[in-house]
């Protein structure tokens, strides 16, 4: 088998999490959904590394997962205190774009 | 003496001039000051008269520039006037019948109270008309032309009160607009075609350029006479016309502007005669006109049109004698002239008659006139008896010579013209002996009749002043309108006699209009015995007709042809319903697609990006989600054209 | 440099209209007069315009030349051939007289107190477009004449929307939403044809790299100045398209008849006597001038849709009720003989053009304003609602059919000459075209006559049997037209003269010589 | 495992992929098709263990444990704690609400698939050069040798970064106190005025069950709010018990009559 699969693998993860953002409306869901497509993107690096046989890719990798932690971290308090103020954890709730 | 011929038209131009913009207060001496302008004119015209004629044949043109009208690159046209024999002829015409006729009008429009703006008109058609035949170019002539057309809209229109009047001066004038446009496109061809319009050189150069150019700018002018002079197929306008007061029809409808399309197609000779086949439509439409005009004038009982049709039919003679050529040029004026004296003495002796008749018009209810109002009954009479060319009258001289002139052409053609001519003389006999009989003989059918039948509008709103319809009191007209009559009827005897012995008249034009006897296949003395016969059978069948038998004071239903001839023989239902009725749609379907197509196109345009901008909108519903996908295919699309790019 | 006379002729107006409005409310009739006297003083000025002028002299004269924005190198250029000074001569001419023609048309309904001062607007505006349009006819720089020609749609704008006929039929409501649908439609008309010319604007200085219309002309002359002919073509359209919304020409044309039905009469007079008439101008000055041979290549064209312009407008106007969209068909009708003379390319053409351009002027200008009067009596802009009007007001009549005949161009009256010459100059080089616009003098004697007969003649109807006859005002205001109309209709050589180097300029510009006759021809 | 097949990998290796491949897409699926946000957690949990396994065998020893720890270990726990405190049973509807954004999401998800592929495709890498080089001095110390030494910057500003993400998680979660904390004796003084002297009832005290959701009955059988915790009741996650209660009840005293063969009617004989 080609190792190239690997990177047809991530393709696909992160093309199922770039809908599921697209179709979810629970925030925490989107928020799995963008977990799921960064991932699949660690996945990529790391099959480059494998491609191009050294470490970059993933040290990438670390690093895309350390941002990663961070931007969780942030995204649920976001989330937390959205669901304090509204009750509910709906993105269509803030359509405020539209006046 | 050349600066006299300005002051020939300044006079009446003065006199309009005043008379119009004078107000009320002139009410009073209008009528005085107008005629007196117009006796001015005449009188002028006369002293030109002298003058000319103590010069020789060759020399007798007199020419007045007054100034240069519109100078443009390569376009000049002047205000200038040129006096030569032939618009000497109709000076003296225009003038004397317009001053008689002035002076008639002082009794008949006694009663009405806008008589002042009436003198006024008269004199403005007097400078028109002086305008159109002293004209030294096609332009000015032009400017003439549609004057004159002016002035008998403003007077046919007189009583504009009268809807009927209105209609008639609008016809009248449109009728007269489709022929100037003739006019003016000769004028455009004669530009292009010699780069001047002035009388002098395109006479001159005819000779060097192609006939077809020629025939062209001759069937123009030939469309404008037939608007100008009534003839076929514009001719439904003359019957109208005589809505208006009748000095009116007398002078512009019988004696002069009617005939200005004989002058313009004299005055073209030398182009006519480079084009023959100009020259014989102008014949053919002269022959149909004279019958046409005939066989109406055998129907009508308004006694002015049947009168209208006899002009008709005689100005057909002149344009057929004008399309013959020189050898008929000379006729045709000489007609001209006699004619313009007998036809205006016949309407003003018809207008004398509905003076004295309550401003009846149907002959069906005159009759035994001649005892009540002698004066008129013997200056119709004569008028009557010159129409119809009695031995010795004008009307024999003159007429007699076209018919010869036609048989002179020669050919088929001489032959079928002179016939169709001789009909023509027979015809006019009948009619107007009819005319003669119903009005002034036989019992005097306007006692005990009972109203003014309704189908019969009274054509002088006197009749509302002093209408009541009960029996009239024939009788005879006051001085200032029998005066005229009487100048009239001796130049309708004696015109004729004096200009044809010795052919003085024809000596007198022949400079102008050259002249050549044809060669005739009957001799002079057959065709006058010729329109003796006919002219006696015309009369016997009049008199058979009405002299015999009593006339209904109703008519009788009739032929046919009788039908068709009161309608003008259906010209007038064909113009309603093809040109009337057709234009109504035309225009009501054109401001239809205007508003809808036109303008349409445009508001739909308008609403489309309405909508459009409104599903537009739409799109922004503010979920963050939609925007993403927005977002993602948008990248997408990148990727794509970038896979492209490289796949390139 | 001399007293910039042509800058003074435009400002004095542009001063008067801000001085006219700032007239305190109460002081309505002081601003009429004030209106009036600038008017007035603007004629003056016009007239010395006139006689400073030397038809034989310069092509442009009295030129003025400053630097307005170096970078673009737009500069203010001011001046004037014969047709400019013919022109704005007429502007300064007619402006006194639709002031007073609308001197009581902008007085406060008795129903209605509104706080804005209408009258003084009413006169400012007029004065404003006074001064935008004797700019345009002046401007030598083409993007200062853009300018002034897109800015005189504000003033013209509110004219038209704020100052409706009161003679209309139907309630406030409905006659105020045609008014502001007239203005609108006028407005966006006139910008998109705009729009394109600005964009042409610009194409042509990337191309030239200057405004001047004389330099370019030059340099299109001697053949400095080569243009792709694809370009020249676009940028001829560009200006043409504007042009001919403004002149207007069909299919252009349907704003007309709104703006002129739905404004007062002298609103009406501006808009087709004065302001039209930039359009017409800026054809001959700037589309002959700056691209003659794209002129040459659309004539045909051009030709066709002028014809059709002639023909329909008459038919349309034929087919009105309404006596003020009659005359609106009507000036479509004149409108398209004007161009039709233009683009025939022969001197006598383009004289007649520019002669019927004044002509045009003053007989609309009549026609118009004594209708105005006639409607402004009985409150009815409808031809049958009236009748018999001659019966009660003979001198009203008699001014309505002057004005009328005029329209049909009567020889002896002033627009006969310029029509003749117009269609002598199309028949020279086009005979069918000529043969086909004579039609339209058949039709004009068919709508003038039709529109005399049913509101002048016949019996006398009961709405009109009080109407009372032309009063001293409106007297002042017919009978200098008429006048003029019978003066330069017997004796137009003054013009004649004025125009005739200008149009050889312009002839030479388009390096056109005219036909010459057969005869010469055959020598 | 030093030699990475170059171009290509052992059977067991494939075998390994095709299967945990198959299960790791499905997990995805499942993430952002679940109803409930806790099985999309889970799933999502699933999947990225075998992404932490295909670390492993793609030779990224370090990464693959680091996934587990920190992925699985840390965020997707954070994940479940959050969905706790939105509820768990909380069941959001997939009923799509805009109108054609199911369909277009699908077809932007589908398209940019489609898109990656034929770019991988199109990249064609076949060289793989394999890992063998790079972990010859073992996998966490050659990262550990250029984190510290070429990416040793990079490494510190992450440092900031998460001290900067776990300050900025306390702000927003923080809520500021706005009165001033009751004492104790306000708190009993506040007690005795209120009409709940006693404590609070225990919820499901007179019920069959003893579920925290579930609300205690009162003596005539209705059940009582206060006895569900506050938050519950916020979300709306009470179970309303009373009917069911009032059947176990009844079937309750129908079994008893059966077994002490006492029918309503000799109840009534008797007395």
């Amino acid at each position: 088998m080609n190792p190239v699969n690997y990177l047809y693998l991530a393709a696909l993860l992160f093309a199922i999490g770039a809908t599921g953002v697209l179709i979810r409306r629970n925030a925490i869901v989107v928020f799995m959904c963008i977990e799921l497509m960064l991932n699949a993107c660690n996945l990529a690096f790391v099959a480059f590394s494998r491609l191009h046989g050294n470490l970059d890719g993933q040290i990438i990798a670390f690093f895309t997962m350390v941002v990663a932690a961070a931007e969780v971290v942030v995204g649920l308090a976001i989330i937390v205190s959205l669901f304090r103020s509204r009750h509910s954890a709906s993105v269509d709730d803030a359509s405020l774009m539209k006046l | 003496m050349e600066n006299l011929i300005a002051l020939l038209v300044a006079a009446p131009l003065l006199g309009a001039a005043v008379l119009l913009c004078g107000g009320r207060r002139l009410d009073r001496v209008g009528h005085w000051l107008g005629t007196l302008l117009a006796a001015a004119s005449f009188v002028v015209g006369a002293v030109l008269f002298a003058d000319m004629l103590g010069r020789g044949a060759e020399e007798r043109t007199l020419s007045q520039h007054l100034f240069s009208w519109i100078p443009v690159e390569g376009f000049q046209a002047d205000v200038a006037f040129q006096l030569d024999q032939l618009s000497m002829t109709f000076v003296l015409l225009i003038t004397g019948v317009g001053t008689l006729i002035h002076i008639y009008s002082i009794g008949y429009m006694e009663h009405d109270e806008r008589r002042r703006r009436f003198f006024g008109y008269l004199n403005l058609f007097l400078a028109a008309m002086l305008i159109l035949v002293l004209a030294d170019n096609y332009l000015l002539l032009y400017v003439g032309w549609e004057g004159v057309g002016l002035a008998s809209y403003l007077l046919i229109g007189f009583w504009q009160h009268k809807p009927s009047a209105a209609t008639a001066a609008k016809k009248a004038f449109l009728v007269n607009r489709v022929g100037d446009m003739g006019l003016s496109i000769a004028i455009m061809l004669m530009f292009t075609t010699f780069g001047t319009f002035a009388f002098g050189p395109v006479l001159e150069a005819t000779g060097e350029t192609s006939e077809g150019k020629l025939t062209a700018i001759g069937l123009m002018l030939l469309l404008a006479a037939c608007g100008k002079s009534a003839q076929v197929p514009l001719q439904s306008w003359l019957g109208d016309a005589m809505e208006g007061p009748t000095p009116v029809s007398a002078l512009i409808h019988a004696a002069t502007m009617v005939t200005a399309g004989v002058y313009l197609i004299v005055r073209s000779g030398a182009i006519f005669n480079g084009a023959p086949d100009a020259q014989l439509v102008v014949t053919v439409v002269g022959a149909v006109t004279l019958l046409f005009g005939a066989i109406v004038g055998c129907a009508k009982d308004d006694i002015k049109k049947a009168l209208a049709g006899s002009t008709m039919s005689q100005i057909g003679y002149m344009i057929l004698a004008a399309g013959l050529g020189p050898i008929g040029y000379v006729f045709a004026i000489m007609h001209l002239v006699t004619h313009g004296f007998f036809k205006a003495g016949l309407f003003l002796g018809a207008g004398s008659v509905m003076h004295g008749m309550n401003d009846e018009v149907d002959m069906r209810k005159y009759g035994g006139l001649r005892k009540y109002m002698p004066v008129t009954f013997v200056t119709f009479g004569l008028g009557y008896l010159a129409i119809i060319g009695f031995p010795g009258l004008s009307g024999f001289f003159s007429k007699d010579k076209i018919i010869e002139a036609a048989f002179a052409k020669g050919g088929a053609e001489g032959w079928i013209l002179g016939s169709v001519a001789l009909l023509g003389a027979a015809i006019t006999a009948f009619y107007m002996t009819r005319v003669m009989i119903m009005t002034f003989f036989g019992e005097e059918r306007w006692r005990h009749r009972a109203t003014a039948s309704p189908d019969q509008p009274s054509a002088e709103p006197a009749a509302e002043t002093h209408g009541e319809h009960d029996e009239p009191h024939p009788h005879e007209s006051p001085r200032s309108m029998t005066i005229p009559m009487i100048v009239l009827a001796f130049g309708s005897v004696f015109a004729g006699g004096f200009f044809s012995i010795g052919d003085r008249f024809m000596h007198w034009l022949e400079p102008v209009t050259r002249h050549d006897h044809g060669h005739s296949p009957l001799s002079a003395a057959t065709v006058t015995g010729a329109t003796m016969v006919v002219l006696i059978i015309g009369v016997a069948l009049a008199y058979v007709q009405y002299g015999r038998r009593p006339v209904p004071v109703t008519a009788p239903r009739g032929s046919l042809l009788t039908r068709a001839a009161r309608r003008d023989l259906l010209q007038d239902d064909f113009n309603h319903v093809v040109l009337v009725r057709g234009g109504e749609h035309l225009t009501r379907s054109l401001v239809y697609v205007d508003h809808t197509l036109v303008d349409g196109v445009v508001n739909g345009t308008a609403a489309s990006v309405g909508g459009l901008s409104g599903r537009l909108r739409k799109m922004q519903n503010g979920y963050a989600r939609s925007y993403a996908v927005s977002m993602f295919g948008g990248v997408a699309v990148l990727i794509a054209a970038t896979l492209l790019m490289r796949a390139v | 440099m001399s007293f910039p006379l042509l800058t003074a002729t435009a400002v004095l107006p542009a001063v008067g209209a801000i001085a006219t409005a700032a007239v305190p409310a109460a002081r309505r009739t002081a601003a009429k007069w004030l209106a009036l006297l600038v008017s007035l003083a603007t004629l003056a000025l016009a007239v010395t315009v006139l006689v400073r002028f030397d038809p034989d002299g310069a092509r442009y004269q009295l030129t003025e030349s400053r630097s307005w924005i170096a970078e673009f190198g737009v500069r203010y250029e001011l001046g004037v051939d014969g047709i400019g000074v013919a022109l704005i001569a007429l502007t300064a001419l007619l402006i006194p007289f639709i002031v007073l023609a609308g001197w009581h048309d902008a007085d406060p309904l008795e129903t209605k107190s509104s706080r804005w001062r209408p009258t003084q607007g009413f006169f400012a505006l007029i004065l404003a477009v006074e001064a935008m349009v004797i700019i345009s006819f002046a401007a030598t720089d083409v993007f200062l004449f853009y300018i002034f020609f897109e800015a005189m749609l504000i003033p013209m704008y509110f004219l038209i929307g704020g100052f409706g006929d009161r003679a209309h039929s139907g309630t406030d409501e409905n006659a105020s939403a045609q008014r502001s649908y007239a203005a609108v439609k006028f407005l966006l008309y006139n910008l998109v044809g705009g729009l394109i010319m600005l964009a042409a604007v610009i194409g042509l200085y990337v191309v030239a790299g200057n405004f001047s219309l004389q330099e370019i002309t030059e340099a299109r002359a001697n053949g400095t100045l080569e243009m792709a002919t694809s370009t020249e073509r676009w940028l001829f359209l560009g200006f043409f398209f504007a042009f001919a919304v403004k002149a207007p020409l069909w299919p252009l044309h349907t704003w007309l008849p709104n703006a002129m039905g739905e404004s007062t009469a002298p609103v009406a007079v501006l808009i087709t006597a004065v302001v039209d008439k930039v359009g017409t101008f800026a054809m001959l000055r700037f589309c002959l001038g700056l691209f003659p041979e794209a002129s040459k290549w659309a004539t045909p064209v051009i030709l066709v849709l002028a014809l059709i312009s002639i023909v329909y407008g008459a038919l349309l106007a034929v087919g009105q009720r309404d006596i003020k969209r009659l005359v609106a068909y009507a000036s479509i009708s004149h409108f398209g003989f004007i161009i039709l003379g233009i683009f025939a390319m022969t001197s006598q053409g383009q004289s007649g053009a520019t002669l019927y351009m004044v002509n045009h002027g003053l007989s609309t200008a009549a026609l118009m304003l004594v209708a105005g009067f006639l409607i402004s009596r009985r409150g009815s802009r409808l031809i049958a609602d009236y009748g018999g009007v001659q019966k009660v007001a003979p001198v009203l009549a008699g001014t309505f059919l002057i004005g009328g005949l005029a329209t049909l161009s009567l020889p002896g009256l002033a627009p006969f000459v310029s029509e003749f010459l117009v269609l002598v100059g199309a028949f020279a080089r086009y005979p069918v075209v000529g043969i086909i616009a004579t039609i339209g003098i058949v039709l004009a004697a068919l709508y003038t006559l039709v529109l005399y007969q049913r509101t002048m003649t016949g019996p006398v109807k009961p709405e009109v049997s009080a109407m009372p006859d032309l009063r001293a005002r409106e007297l002042l205001v017919v009978a200098p037209l008429i006048a003029l109309l019978i003066g330069l209709g017997v004796y137009p050589k003054p013009l004649t003269d004025l125009v005739n180097p200008a149009v050889k300029h312009t002839m030479s510009d388009v390096q056109q010589k005219d036909p010459k006759p057969d005869v010469e021809a055959a020598k | 495992m030093t030699e990475l097949a170059a171009y290509t990998t052992s059977t067991g290796e494939a075998v390994q992929f095709w299967v945990l491949g198959t299960v790791a897409v499905i997990g995805a699926l499942c993430t952002i098709l679940m109803k409930k946000a806790v099985h999309s957690a889970l799933c999502l949990a699933g999947t990225m263990i075998i992404l932490a396994v295909f670390y492993l065998a793609n030779g990224a020893y370090f990464l693959g444990i680091v996934q587990v720890v920190v992925y699985t270990g840390a965020i997707m726990m954070l994940f479940l704690f959050v969905v706790m405190l939105v509820g768990v049973t909380a069941a959001d509807s997939l009923k799509e609400t805009i109108k054609g954004q199911r369909w277009l999401a699908g077809l932007c998800g589908f398209g940019f698939a489609v898109l990656l592929f034929a770019g991988i495709g199109n990249a064609s890498v076949n060289e793989f050069a394999g890992m063998g080089k790079a972990n010859a001095g073992g996998n966490v110390e050659g990262l550990a040798e250029s984190i510290f030494t070429k990416y040793v910057f990079a490494f510190e500003i992450t440092g900031a970064l998460l001290i900067t993400a776990t300050v900025g998680a306390m702000v927003l979660t923080h809520r500021e106190r706005t009165e001033r904390a009751k004492t104790q004796r306000e708190m009993s003084e506040a007690r005795v005025r209120s009409n709940h002297l006693p404590p609070l009832p225990a919820p499901g005290v007179y019920a069959r069950h003893n579920a925290v959701d579930i609300a205690g009955l009162l003596p005539d059988g209705t059940p009582s709010e206060l006895t569900v915790n506050k938050t519950l009741r916020e979300r709306g996650q009470i179970r309303d018990v009373s009917n069911e209660a009032l059947d176990d009840l009844r079937a309750l005293e129908q079994r008893s009559a059966d077994r002490l063969e006492r029918s309503p009617k000799t109840e009534e004989a008797s007395k």
